[in-house]
């Protein structure tokens, strides 16, 4: 039997519309045992206050971002790229230390203006958290105390983690695999599916 | 022979007794330690057993570029190993190694080692605050008050052993370990002081020196996981090599001192003055390496307490300890 | 002032010394170049003397940038990226998000793979914590310890290298099991790298080893006064900023709080064997420490009883030689021996994912530490930094 | 904890009293060495005629370290009026050893059996340019490659 998520968890399904009502979510989803609840970018930090309080998931395990763009500099495009909306998705996982719950609380950012409120009132633990995603990203946490770079040097510009952005690495050296032998006759027909074939 | 020449000749025989011993410690503690730590030690400095291990290093040391930094205080920087080194040194001048075998039998022999021996304080402060680096800045400072604050304990423990003695002169006190306490018979049995009244004097002093010398527990100035080295941070080459001759050799000195005062010296029950012309060295020397392991193996055993507890065990505990052991000790000597 | 009037001079009885000796603070760095900070870690710690009024950690000198190397990787190559992050505990990373790639694309791993997995995973946890137990003391000065552990761990990593290969980065996990033969040809493929021969006999005999300097260790550090004097009541982490900060692992469950992820989440079969969560309450850096010698003890038993009732049957499910991951996000985390590791990974089909976010335990146990050492003096900075067993790789990824 | 107030600094010094003693484990690495598990990773072997330069490895190889050149050639028929074949001969198998980091990949992608792993490791060089070793050396490295070790029951 795959190792399905713990009984000590409330079925998936149930979290999430449970959490969704709670919090006024826009949308939620529970594929693959994972809980995600669709936010407003307005009611980010009330959403994630009634989580802690309400829903009793007092862990603030971490908080990210996606970018969502349709060309990519690095890696492959997104499945249908035309379908998909450009935009940066803040993602917060809570999760409680009573039972296995817990969920990703997505905000979406339209690319043109990544602002959101900082979660350094609710969790003094997002400040770093937020810290990374504002320099990899490039989003603005609005009243974040001491917004400034966590991993890259002062002088460095840019947002290495935006798909926009070039991993110089692959630029520089020519990938061993491109040499044509003709391909073997058994073989299928590789097709080169490194991201780096492109360059 | 005139006074100089008798002088030099027992400098020499004293440096000839005390550098090569403390290589010896050096060595000790090398493979000791290693056993301690389920490892071989040194190993191929010398046939397999490195006994040349000490040597190699003293060699490798001098080749070292022995650089002085740029913001240190370059007077004061380069003068601070040698006035570690000759307060250690200075003390093995009244430590008797026989009946007659001693350079200088000061009657204030006591008095005068206890004086010597605080001068290395005055070395590790400068090292500490010429060296220019904040971290051996704080090793100076931390070394500043432990070594004074264990001062007082070591002398007080030095002074009960006086007043049990009757004099100040190490030979004095050698002698008067050497009084038989009672008979049995028509044998006389005589007992060192550790034995006889001393055990909390010689628990004090044997503390008191552990934090002398800055060896775990007690060693907060050079806690290596903290000040990298404390007030040897910068030091490199043949003054690092001074210091850590003077941290050996004040090993030694200082055994040579509680083996003296507490452990009977050079006597044993039982040799008459003569032999004990020829055996009363190896005795001494016997009795400083087993208190060398002692401290050997406090060092490999123990973590190192912090700065405020290493001050309230000398104040709130060794000193009035000591204090009531003098009393202790003149209350038996008048009754009995 | 009268005083001065009187003749110039300053009484020296009765000149009122009002003025409060203020001393500037000493800036000082410890780090990224320091004895005792697990990597290069840099601490800007505002100095009064030795009590630190304000700390500043600077990290990102290890930073890979492994979110971004992932998003060029085929799955199985990133397998051998991502068990650099906590390269102590290196068998213990690939297992959550190799277990988030099954649960993606439905595939069912057999039991006797899932008991390798489990069996290494705890030998990992061992190895892991053997560290730990020897190299704090080295921060609290002893050195003898670390000698001890180490001689053991050896003895670990051998057991994990006879079935692996490697010591520190086994790289044994696949999608769908463990590695089931040494290679893809006609002859290595029927090579099968099912445990050796004197396996289990090795590691009976190793876990009793193990246990042996389990005690030795008590007697060395656990009991001894001097340890107990620089680590009972030293930053004390109370459970509402480990739930702030999202401390996780042995620190969470030496505060007080009961949550092992071992007990709730299902990656590996730990309901077939009983082990109790150890769980300390105050929360200072000698139930820390505790807390990981008594998880040693555990996941000793764990193994032994894994050995027991380990199951015959094939190491890896039928997967596609060239692995196509059907759309979809899912986050899974386990509890590795340094806390709660989670990898949250978004799909797009194709053979390189669109998206992985690494949750690594370190990350959050560093942040707590400007909160935790205000009004500390330097050594206690040293023993509380040294409690939190965190390692840079994990911190910076 | 100890039976009388400092008994925990007595029960310390017991244990490295007692360790002492007994007989150091370290093993004088020069002058004794240890035996290696037979499936350690030391070394990359390759097996010159089963390789038929298909390019998996290089192309599976996350970090790009193995440099592989290669050209076809006419293979005299098998028997006697049979078809000329024509089969990859290998030109240069190079792997850079300061860049692998002995993952398995490629001995595990490979289809043909030319790639064995060996404990083999004591190949360390002066200079980083030297860790790029060729294919006479691999196929050296062969005779290292141990028997597969008997399997648990």
């Amino acid at each position: 039997m795959t190792p399905s998520p713990s009984e000590t968890a409330t079925e998936p399904s149930a979290l999430a519309a449970r959490l969704a009502g709670l919090v006024g979510a826009s949308g939620f989803s529970a594929e693959h045992g994972t809980v995600k609840i669709q936010v407003e970018r307005a009611g980010w930090v009330e959403a994630i206050r009634t989580a802690r309080d309400e829903a009793g998931l007092a862990f603030f395990s971490w908080l990210s971002a996606v970018d969502w763009s349709r060309q990519v500099a690095v890696g492959d495009p997104p499945a249908d790229p035309d379908t998909i909306e450009e935009r940066y998705d803040v993602v917060c996982r809570l999760s409680s230390v009573a039972s296995a719950d817990g969920a990703l609380f997505v905000a979406s950012l339209p690319k043109d203006d990544p602002r959101i409120d900082s979660l350094v009132p609710v969790f003094d633990g997002a400040a770093w958290h937020e810290r990374e995603a504002a320099e990899m990203f490039g989003i603005d946490f609005t009243g974040h105390p001491h917004l400034v770079k966590l991993y890259l040097p002062e002088g460095f510009e840019g947002h290495p983690l935006r798909k926009s952005f070039a991993l110089l690495s692959r630029e520089v050296k020519p990938w061993p695999g491109t040499v044509d032998v003709e391909a073997m006759p058994s073989a299928e027909n590789r097709e080169a599916g490194e991201g780096g074939e492109e360059a | 022979m005139s006074f100089t020449v008798e002088l030099l000749v027992k400098v020499v025989v004293v440096l000839a007794i005390a550098l090569p011993l403390a290589l010896v410690v050096i060595f000790g503690e090398l493979k000791v330690s290693a056993h301690m730590q389920s490892r071989v030690g040194p190993y191929f400095a010398g046939g397999r057993w490195g006994w040349a291990q000490p040597l190699a290093d003293a060699v490798k040391f001098m080749q070292k570029e022995d650089l002085v930094p740029s913001s240190a205080d370059a007077r004061v920087y380069k003068l601070a190993p040698y006035v570690v080194l000759m307060g250690t040194l200075g003390t093995f001048v009244i430590i008797p190694i026989g009946p007659d075998l001693v350079s200088r039998n000061l009657d204030l022999g006591l008095f005068y080692v206890l004086a010597v021996s605080s001068l290395s304080t005055l070395g590790v402060l400068m090292a500490g605050w010429s060296s220019g680096n904040k971290y051996s800045l704080i090793g100076g400072l931390r070394a500043g008050a432990q070594l004074i604050a264990y001062e007082l304990p070591l002398v007080l423990a030095a002074v009960a052993v006086a007043v049990q003695a009757g004099t100040l002169s190490l030979n004095g006190i050698v002698e008067a370990q050497a009084q038989p306490w009672f008979h049995i018979g028509d044998f006389g049995v005589t007992l060192p002081f550790l034995v006889s009244g001393q055990i909390i004097g010689f628990l004090i002093f044997l503390t008191a020196s552990i934090a002398e010398l800055s060896r775990i527990p007690f060693d907060m100035p050079i806690a290596e996981s903290e000040l990298t080295m404390g007030y040897l941070t910068e030091y490199s080459g043949i003054r690092f090599t001074m210091f850590f001759l003077g941290e050996y050799a004040g090993m030694v000195s200082l055994s040579a001192i509680a083996a003296t005062l507490f452990l009977g010296g050079y006597w044993l029950p039982g040799l008459s003055n003569d032999l004990l012309d020829w055996v009363g060295p190896l005795v001494v020397i016997g009795k400083v390496l087993l208190l060398c392991f002692l401290f050997i193996w406090f060092r490999w055993t123990f973590p190192r307490l912090r700065e405020d507890q290493l001050q309230s065990l000398a104040w709130k505990w060794l000193i009035p300890a000591a204090l009531v052991n003098i009393m202790a000790t003149a209350f038996f000597k008048v009754v009995f | 002032m009268s005083a001065l009037d009187a003749g110039g001079m300053v009484q020296i009885s009765d000149a009122a010394v009002s003025v409060e000796l203020v001393g500037e603070d000493m800036m000082l760095n410890i780090g990224p170049q320091h004895p005792s900070t697990h990597g290069v870690l840099r601490l800007v710690a505002q100095v009064d003397g030795e009590r630190i009024t304000r700390l500043e950690p600077v990290i990102g000198y290890m930073h890979r940038g492994k979110e971004k190397l992932a998003e060029v990787r085929t799955y199985p190559q990133i397998t051998t990226l991502i068990n650099r992050i906590d390269w102590i505990s290196g068998f213990a990373n690939e297992v959550p998000f190799v277990v988030a790639v099954e649960r993606l694309m439905g595939i069912e791993v057999p039991e006797r793979a899932q008991y390798i997995r489990l069996i290494l995973t705890e030998l990992t946890r061992i190895s892991n914590h053997l560290v730990f137990a020897s190299s704090y003391p080295l921060e609290l000065g002893a050195a003898t310890p670390l000698m001890y552990a180490f001689r053991e761990r050896e003895r670990v990593l051998d057991l994990i290298e006879s079935v692996t290969g490697g010591r520190f980065h086994p790289n044994f996990n696949r999608v769908g099991g463990v590695k089931p033969a040494a290679g893809g040809g006609s002859t290595q493929k029927n090579v099968v790298l099912d445990l050796p021969a004197g396996f289990f006999e090795a590691t009976l005999r190793t876990m009793d080893k193990v246990l042996e300097v389990c005690d030795e260790i008590d007697n060395l550090v656990v009991g001894n006064e001097l340890i107990q004097a620089r680590t009972i009541g030293v930053g004390v982490l109370p459970p509402e900023i480990v739930l702030a900060y999202g401390v996780s692992g042995p620190n969470m469950r030496a505060s007080g709080i009961d949550f092992d992820l071992r007990k709730h989440e299902h990656l590996l079969p730990y309901d077939d064997f009983d082990f109790d969560v150890v769980v300390r309450s105050n929360g200072d850096c000698f139930d820390r420490y505790v807390t990981r010698i008594e998880e040693i003890r555990q996941s000793v038993s764990i193994v032994r009883q894994a050995i027991g009732k380990i199951p015959s049957g094939p190491l890896r499910a039928k997967v596609p030689r060239v692995l196509k991951v059907p759309p979809g996000e899912i986050y899974v985390r386990a509890e590795n021996p340094k806390g709660e590791m989670g990898y949250y990974v978004v799909s797009q089909g194709g053979r390189v994912p669109y998206r992985v976010k690494i949750r690594s335990a370190s990350f959050s146990n560093i942040s707590v530490l400007p909160w935790v050492s205000q009004g500390q003096l330097i050594p206690d900075l040293v023993a509380t930094m040294g409690s939190f067993d965190f390692v840079l790789g994990d911190v910076d990824r | 904890m100890a039976s009388f107030p400092l008994g925990g600094l007595f029960k310390g010094m017991k244990v490295t009293l007692k360790e002492l003693f007994t007989k150091p484990v370290t093993v004088q690495y020069p002058l004794e060495k240890e035996t290696l598990v037979p499936r350690a990773r030391g070394v990359i072997a390759l097996d010159v005629e089963n390789c038929t330069v298909c390019m998996l490895c290089a192309r599976e190889c996350p970090d790009w370290c193995i440099y592989i050149e290669g050209h076809k050639e006419e293979v005299p028929p098998s028997k006697p009026g049979g078809r000329v074949r024509s089969r990859a001969k290998l030109d240069r198998f190079d792997i850079d050893y300061a860049l692998c980091m002995y993952c398995g990949i490629c001995v595990e992608v490979c289809p043909f059996d030319a790639l064995y792993w060996s404990p083999e490791h004591e190949y360390s060089e002066y200079r980083i340019s030297d860790m790029l070793h060729d294919k006479e050396r691999l196929t050296e490295w062969l005779e290292t490659v141990p028997e597969p070790p008997a399997l648990e029951s």
